[in-house]
């Protein structure tokens, strides 16, 4: 029984079958990669992990519960965590503050008031989000203006405000699409760490296979909206079934 | 660099700063000067009067002919310019020397016919500057409130175009003055003339702004033509905020009326009127007479946005400039004269008021606002254009004729676009005070005040 | 210091109590027998109007400035916040403190309402729906709600105390006019310093006290975690609820808490003046509150303050300038000149007021996005560089 | 049943200028992203555009008639208009008489100027910057113009009538056996209007031009990289868009008489037209526009008001609430567009 367990999910977009009887099973602790050729249907699967969209059928368990009919404050405020294709940080927000908002919202829940109270003197947010940014080896940014970030902070600064809630469920969206490779061996670095160092249970949506085998323990591929195959990153390398469906078709 | 004083520029400015000097901002103050003061008491050589109109905003015209009025009239208490009415009033207190020997001054303000910036203009003007009279004003809504302001601050407030009955009605205020007619006159004058030009067994179809105007013309206007065998056949409130009346003439068509009364003003009735002569309404024949349209409220600039439309549509106003006595001809000349076209109704009632304050400083021997209160209560007069007036002491309202008057067929210029019907002497537009269009006997000017 | 741990924070609060509490000198700079008294506005009811509107914008800021959701119907809970005043007064007594209370209250529901359906959508439909609420308010307020049978506006005229109001609180010696426990707020003290005059107005300093504490409030509200979280949700909503936070909830209370400033403002504004006319609520009016805080600069604290004070004077002081003042102005010139220089300046002010306050609305915009207040910081900038370069090299300041 | 058709047509006619301003708008916002305040006053400048040529047209010289009067008892001063002495009198005074339709061929260079400039001098850089900037300057732009407009025209509203041939009424329903008379002129108003939608989407849909503006609507970088100077084809839209708020406002002149703040009069209603329709598409504009002129019609039947008292004041708002709290983006909005 997996942390998150994904049955016979299917998605309809008017004429188009994006989904039709996924079944998946995300164990926890592990990396779990899903991977496909574009238009497998990867992203709608996501979306309707938090809650973007609703299956037209099937179910999406996380721990035992279901997710269907939640919205995404709601879906995350179970623990699950998303990081987005292109960075979605705070913008106008300083580092600092960017990283103590996800410290809020896991010490306070969904919504509270403190209109009046000074966010600084707030210690116990503060000094967790400082500590969170040395864990990403960001302290040094901490007064930055983080619109004005290189992307690869950008995206450091991002998987940090997912970790900052200590969520169970870290969902990856392509996250190393449009970047350098020093960024991205910077970030397969700190999520390798972060699958070592924390009890979290990682589901990424890769494109780049260098990235996919170098961090995922099980990979599900994905094509034409149902999973061709799910087996360990060996199996998978040698599966001609899968070289035909997306190896071959990207080589 | 004219050092001469006797320039026109020299006068003025000699004038304005010696006028600021003694205008000391003392009003709505606790801590008064001496026991005897009133707010802004003239101490120098100069007296401010406040001109309050709108000049942005739908009305900035008609409130720019207020304040050539009003210039005209400072002129002629300041003794230039040819005199004008100075000549013909009947009371001769005044000299052309200003007001009680001081020079009068004016400042200016924008009412933008909102009854809040009215407000601010005119306590600015007051607090500021030291207006001691408030005059000016186009609707009825910023008339009643800048009144009730003036009786608070404890200055005189003289009316400009207010033409609602709770002017001098439920909302009179003893420093408060209204020579402009009002709703329930105009009905009155208008019956009589309309029963004589369209016949007694009329039905007629009205359409009326929503506002509180627009509801108290309509009443006067249902209650003084039923009262004369007319039969209302319905009664439509229009949106102040339309621009086209389309979807409410339209049910005019097939109502069974053959009379359309428009209860607009402004914008609205040249509005409403256009639409109601682009329908054909005019042309019909309904019940075997002609089609009519009347208009309650004429003024001239509205006469002139209606244009062509306005041919034989009747109506009532307070003055007009072809009105043939001593004064008014006194009156047209110095202001055609001095600004190349006849005065509008608005531009003179504000004249008059101007005038009929300075006036009443001078019989009373000082400015302070009780003294011209009494002054003017119960005062009669002529000579001001709109021949024999009496300024009604029970509720401020000045009685004289009112004019009936009809769009012109064939006007030879510009200006004279309306031709009087019928002059409807004072007498049979006079009310009593405790009437119940009017307050009934609750209403009551309560005291005079003299603020500081 | 007072909770606010920025320095920059308490030196602005300084700033600003020091310019309110000194208004009556601050904007009477002129001798009053000058001819530049023309440009005074120290006297009461404007520098009530200031306040009051800068009460007004800093509220609209806190919604617009923090969460970036553009209200076109603010001013519809001013004017219900008057309207409340006015009854209070009519109802109960002239004393200020229930009419105001009332009005923040009642505005504060009418913000929730409103609010809570207005802010299920966002972007330019949020500001269409405000809008359309606000106009519907005017409606019913200048005449459905004023008919003679149920009268709660009295539409054109404006709600204002008669005498046959109950006034149940009212007694005999407490002043006829809004009053705080029978200090009128209409009292101003006069004080002549030569050819100088200042008014010192109870009025004025009532609200100016009320704007200092609701200023220091905002003040506190954009430091806090609430106001960081409402400039998180104007910069990114996405990532707002994929943080787990519900945007909806804090949208909603900035909304209430800016209309219950709209409502403090209108209840004041009843307090300087008990007639609540309905024109306030126009949308024209809301219009004019995002103008102030454009124009003084969104999203800063002092900003829309600025913003009103211009606006305000604006309104006030050029719409007064008629040919006789601008004739004596320029009567030192040769006659020729003279006519040329009013000729030339008479569109601008008097009458045409409206024209330069567009004019200024266009060359702020283009040429001072961040509003007044950038405006003062390049000033402020340029001043500085020019400083350097003259005694340079000085040492470098640390950054702020 | 005519009293219907009535109040259709007239919904019709108010649907319009509701339309065609709003159009103007969805233009101006699709292709450039700007939200435009200062729409309303090119609507205005249009009808401003009739005033004067008919001004213009009957510039006089004076010649003094001795025999007659005028008002201060000097003698009556008679303008003859230059076109009358030029033409003879028959033909100058159908000039003059003709000259709103004459104003259509004044109008169409000068809004298109006016937008060209407009989009030149200031619109362009406001492209990138936050809808709320671009609503001060075009509204800052607005005040102007209609205060330009005031300083010379005054603030009272000035009759500008259609040809005589034109006014009047005609019966539609005489065809049909039963009665229904209409304004000749608001019938010519509803029909133009109606030309000049049709002639946008046509001019949208079939020229090599309309394709790639449209695109661009749809898609902006896509269409930038294919190499083609999308930003130019956004100006002459702008100026296009210009031009049908100019011809709305000429041939509006005549059902009500222009003043300079009937621009500020349209300009909400209009907005609130654009989203309900929904914010960028042209045909939601047009339909919201009919749709909200219709009920607007409907709405101020005695029937309507005396079943809910003030209907007729609020029903517009009423109306845009529903369908943005039903439609979230309007009535045919496309996704994403003015959301953030």
């Amino acid at each position: 029984m997996g942390i998150l367990e994904v049955k016979d999910v299917g998605k309809r977009f008017g004429g188009l079958q994006a989904l039709s009887d996924v079944n998946l099973s995300v164990k926890e602790n592990s990396v779990h990669a899903i991977i496909g050729p574009n238009g497998a249907g990867k992203s709608t699967l996501l979306n309707c992990l938090v809650g973007k969209l609703i299956p037209d059928t099937g179910s999406v368990m996380f721990d035992g519960q279901s997710v269907l009919g939640r919205v995404p404050h709601e879906i995350n405020q179970m623990g699950i965590s998303r990081v987005f294709q292109t960075p979605e940080i705070f913008g106008d927000l300083t580092v600092l503050e960017n990283m103590m908002i996800p410290c809020f919202a896991k010490r306070d829940g969904h919504f509270r008031m403190h209109a009046v109270r000074n966010m600084m003197a707030d210690r116990e947010i503060v000094e967790k989000a400082e500590a969170m940014l040395v864990d990403m080896n960001m302290a040094d940014k901490k007064g930055m203006h983080s619109a004005s970030m290189s992307r690869g902070d950008k995206r450091r600064l991002e998987i940090g405000m997912c970790l900052a809630q200590e969520p169970r469920l870290l969902l990856l969206d392509e996250p190393t699409a449009g970047m350098a490779r020093a960024d991205t061996n910077n970030t397969i670095d700190l999520l390798k760490q972060i699958s070592d160092e924390r009890e979290i249970t990682i589901a990424i949506i890769e494109h780049d296979m260098h990235v996919v085998f170098s961090l995922a323990n099980r990979i599900t591929v994905l094509a034409q909206g149902t999973p061709l195959v799910e087996d360990n990153p060996e199996n998978i390398r040698g599966n001609p079934k899968v070289r035909e469906a997306y190896l071959g078709e990207t080589a | 660099m004219s050092k001469s004083n006797f320039t026109r520029r020299g006068v003025l400015k000699t004038g304005a700063v010696a006028g600021a000097g003694v205008a000391l901002p003392t009003i709505f103050t606790a801590q008064s000067a001496s026991a005897s003061g009133y707010t802004n008491e003239p101490t120098g050589s100069n007296v401010t009067l406040g001109f309050n109109v709108p000049q942005t905003g739908p009305y900035a015209d008609e409130g720019n002919d207020e304040l050539l009025a009003q210039q005209l009239a400072v002129e002629h208490l300041n003794g230039m310019g040819d005199g004008g009415c100075l000549n013909t009033f009947t009371s001769k207190a005044l000299k052309g020397n200003g007001i009680l020997g001081k020079k009068v001054d004016f400042v200016t303000g924008d009412t933008q016919t909102k009854s809040d910036a009215a407000r601010a203009s005119a306590k600015t003007m007051i607090e500021k500057d030291g207006a001691i009279m408030i005059n000016g004003g186009s609707s009825s809504g910023v008339a009643v409130a800048v009144q009730g302001l003036c009786q608070e601050a404890g200055v005189i407030f003289m009316a400009g175009l207010t033409h609602s009955n709770d002017t001098t009605g439920k909302d009179r205020k003893a420093n408060g003055f209204r020579h402009f007619f009002n709703a329930y006159m105009s009905a009155a004058a208008l019956a009589p003339v309309l029963a004589k030009e369209l016949g007694a067994d009329r039905r007629a179809y009205h359409l009326t702004a929503d506002y509180t105007w627009g509801w108290t013309q309509e009443e006067s206007i249902v209650a003084s033509t039923e009262a004369m065998g007319w039969e209302t056949v319905n009664a439509v409130k229009t949106p102040l905020a339309s621009t086209d009346f389309s979807s409410y003439i339209a049910p005019v068509l097939n109502s069974g009326a053959d009379v359309l009364v428009l209860n607009h003003y402004g914008g609205n009735m040249v509005n409403s009127l256009t639409n109601a002569v682009q329908f054909g309404l005019l042309d019909k024949l309904v019940n075997g007479k002609d089609f009519k349209i009347v208009v309650p409220l004429y003024s001239e600039l509205m006469a002139a946005g209606a244009g062509e439309n306005i041919k034989g549509v009747l109506g009532s106003m307070n003055y007009n400039w072809q009105l043939d006595n001593e004064g008014s001809r006194a009156f047209v000349k110095s202001f055609g004269e001095k600004y190349g076209k006849p005065p509008s109704n608005s531009a003179q009632t504000c004249y008059a008021q101007v005038l009929l304050y300075a006036d009443a400083c001078e019989r009373a021997g000082t400015f302070n606002p009780c003294g011209v209160v009494e002054a003017l209560e119960g005062f009669e007069f002529d000579g001001l254009g709109n021949g024999s007036t009496l300024y009604r002491a029970e509720d401020h309202q000045c009685f004289k004729d009112v004019l009936v008057v009809r769009g012109a067929q064939n006007p030879t210029n510009q200006y004279d676009t309306l031709e009087i019907v019928e002059v409807t002497p004072a007498a049979q537009v006079t009310y009593p005070p405790n009437h119940p269009m009017f307050g009934g006997d609750e209403a009551s000017l309560g005291e005079c005040n003299k603020g500081a | 210091m007072l909770g606010l741990n920025n320095k920059k924070d308490f030196t602005l609060l300084l700033v600003v109590a020091a310019l309110t509490l000194l208004a009556p000198f601050v904007l009477n700079p002129f001798p009053s027998d000058s001819a530049m008294a023309q440009f005074n506005a120290g006297y009461p009811d404007l520098m009530q109007r200031f306040v009051i509107f800068g009460i007004f914008a800093v509220g609209f800021n806190i919604l617009f400035g923090l969460t970036g959701y553009l209200s076109f119907g603010h001013a519809a809970f001013l004017g219900v916040g008057s309207y409340a005043s006015v009854w209070m007064f009519k109802l109960l007594s002239y004393n200020i403190v229930p009419a105001i209370l009332l009005a923040v209250v009642m505005a504060s529901i009418f913000a929730l309402l409103i609010g809570y359906v207005s802010l299920r959508r966002s972007g330019i439909y949020f500001s269409i729906l405000t809008l359309a609420f606000a106009q519907m308010s005017f409606a019913l307020a200048y005449s459905v709600l004023s008919n003679p049978k149920f009268n709660l506006t009295n539409g054109e005229t404006g709600l204002q105390v008669y005498a046959n109001d109950p006034q149940v609180f009212h007694r005999a010696g407490l002043p006829d006019v809004p009053h705080l426990f029978g200090l009128s707020m209409r009292s101003t003290y006069t004080m002549d310093v030569g050819a100088w005059s200042f008014s010192f107005n109870v009025g004025y300093y009532i609200s100016a006290i009320v704007l200092l504490l609701v200023f220091y409030l905002a003040i506190r509200i954009f430091r806090s975690p609430f106001g960081m979280m409402l400039r998180a949700i104007k910069s990114n909503q996405t990532r707002m609820s994929y943080t787990g936070l519900n945007p909806r909830p804090y949208t909603l209370a900035a909304f209430v808490i800016s209309g219950a400033y709209a409502g403090l403002a209108g209840g004041l504004m009843a307090a300087m003046d008990p007639l609540a006319g309905a024109e306030r609520m126009q949308w024209t009016a809301s219009g004019e509150v995002v103008l102030m805080t454009i124009l003084g600069g969104t999203g800063t604290l002092i900003g829309p303050i600025l913003g009103a004070g211009f606006i305000k004077y604006f309104e006030n002081i050029f719409s007064k300038i008629n040919d006789t003042v601008l004739h004596q102005w320029f009567a030192f010139m040769p006659d020729g000149m003279e006519d040329f220089m009013v000729f030339v300046i008479k569109p601008f002010v008097g009458k045409g007021w409206n024209l330069t306050l567009g004019i200024m609305f266009m060359l702020v915009v283009i040429f001072l996005p961040g509003g007044l207040v950038e405006g003062g910081q390049r000033l402020g900038k340029w001043i500085k560089n020019r400083g350097k370069s003259k005694d340079s090299p000085a040492k470098t300041e640390p950054a702020e | 049943m005519d009293a219907i058709l009535l109040q259709i047509l007239n919904g019709l006619d108010k649907g319009s200028a509701y339309a065609l301003i709003a159009l103007g708008l969805t233009l101006i916002f699709g292709t450039l992203g700007v939200v435009n305040f200062a729409h309303g006053a090119l609507f205005m400048l249009g009808a401003f555009c009739a005033v004067t040529l008919s001004k213009l047209l009957q510039l006089s010289f004076v010649t003094i008639d001795a025999t007659k009067k005028d008002f201060l008892g000097n003698p009556l001063k008679v303008e003859t208009p230059y076109v009358e002495a030029w033409f003879g009198p028959e033909i100058g005074a159908s000039i003059i008489d003709w000259a709103v339709p004459l104003s259509i061929l004044l109008a169409i260079p000068v809004m298109i100027a006016v937008g060209l400039i407009m989009e030149r001098g200031l619109i362009k850089h406001f492209y990138k910057r936050e809808h709320a900037d671009q609503i001060l300057v075009t509204f800052g732009l607005a005040i102007v113009l209609q205060e330009v407009i005031k300083y010379y025209f005054g603030a009272n509203p000035i009759q500008t009538p259609p040809p005589d041939a034109l006014t009047g009424v005609a019966n539609l329903g005489a065809w049909f056996g039963f009665d229904l008379p209409y304004p000749i002129w608001r019938i010519v108003y509803f029909s133009f209007a109606a030309l000049v939608i049709f002639g946008v989407f046509a001019f949208l849909q079939f020229t090599t031009f309309g394709m790639v503006v449209r695109a661009g609507m749809a898609d902006r970088e896509t269409v930038g990289l294919l190499g083609i100077n999308i930003d130019r084809r956004f100006t002459i839209m702008f100026a296009i868009a210009a031009a049908v708020a100019g011809l709305a406002g000429v041939m509006y002149a005549p059902i009500n008489p222009p003043n300079y703040h009937m621009g500020m009069d349209f300009l909400v209603l209009s907005f609130v037209v654009v989203v309900v329709g929904g914010m960028g598409s042209l045909p939601g504009a047009v339909a919201a526009g009919f749709l909200l002129g219709i009920l607007e019609s409907f709405a101020s039947t005695t029937w309507a008001t005396t079943t809910i008292p003030g209907i007729n004041q609020i029903i517009i708002y009423v109306v845009a609430i529903i369908v943005l709290l039903t439609r979230p983006r309007g009535l045919m909005g496309r996704k994403g567009v003015m959301e953030d």
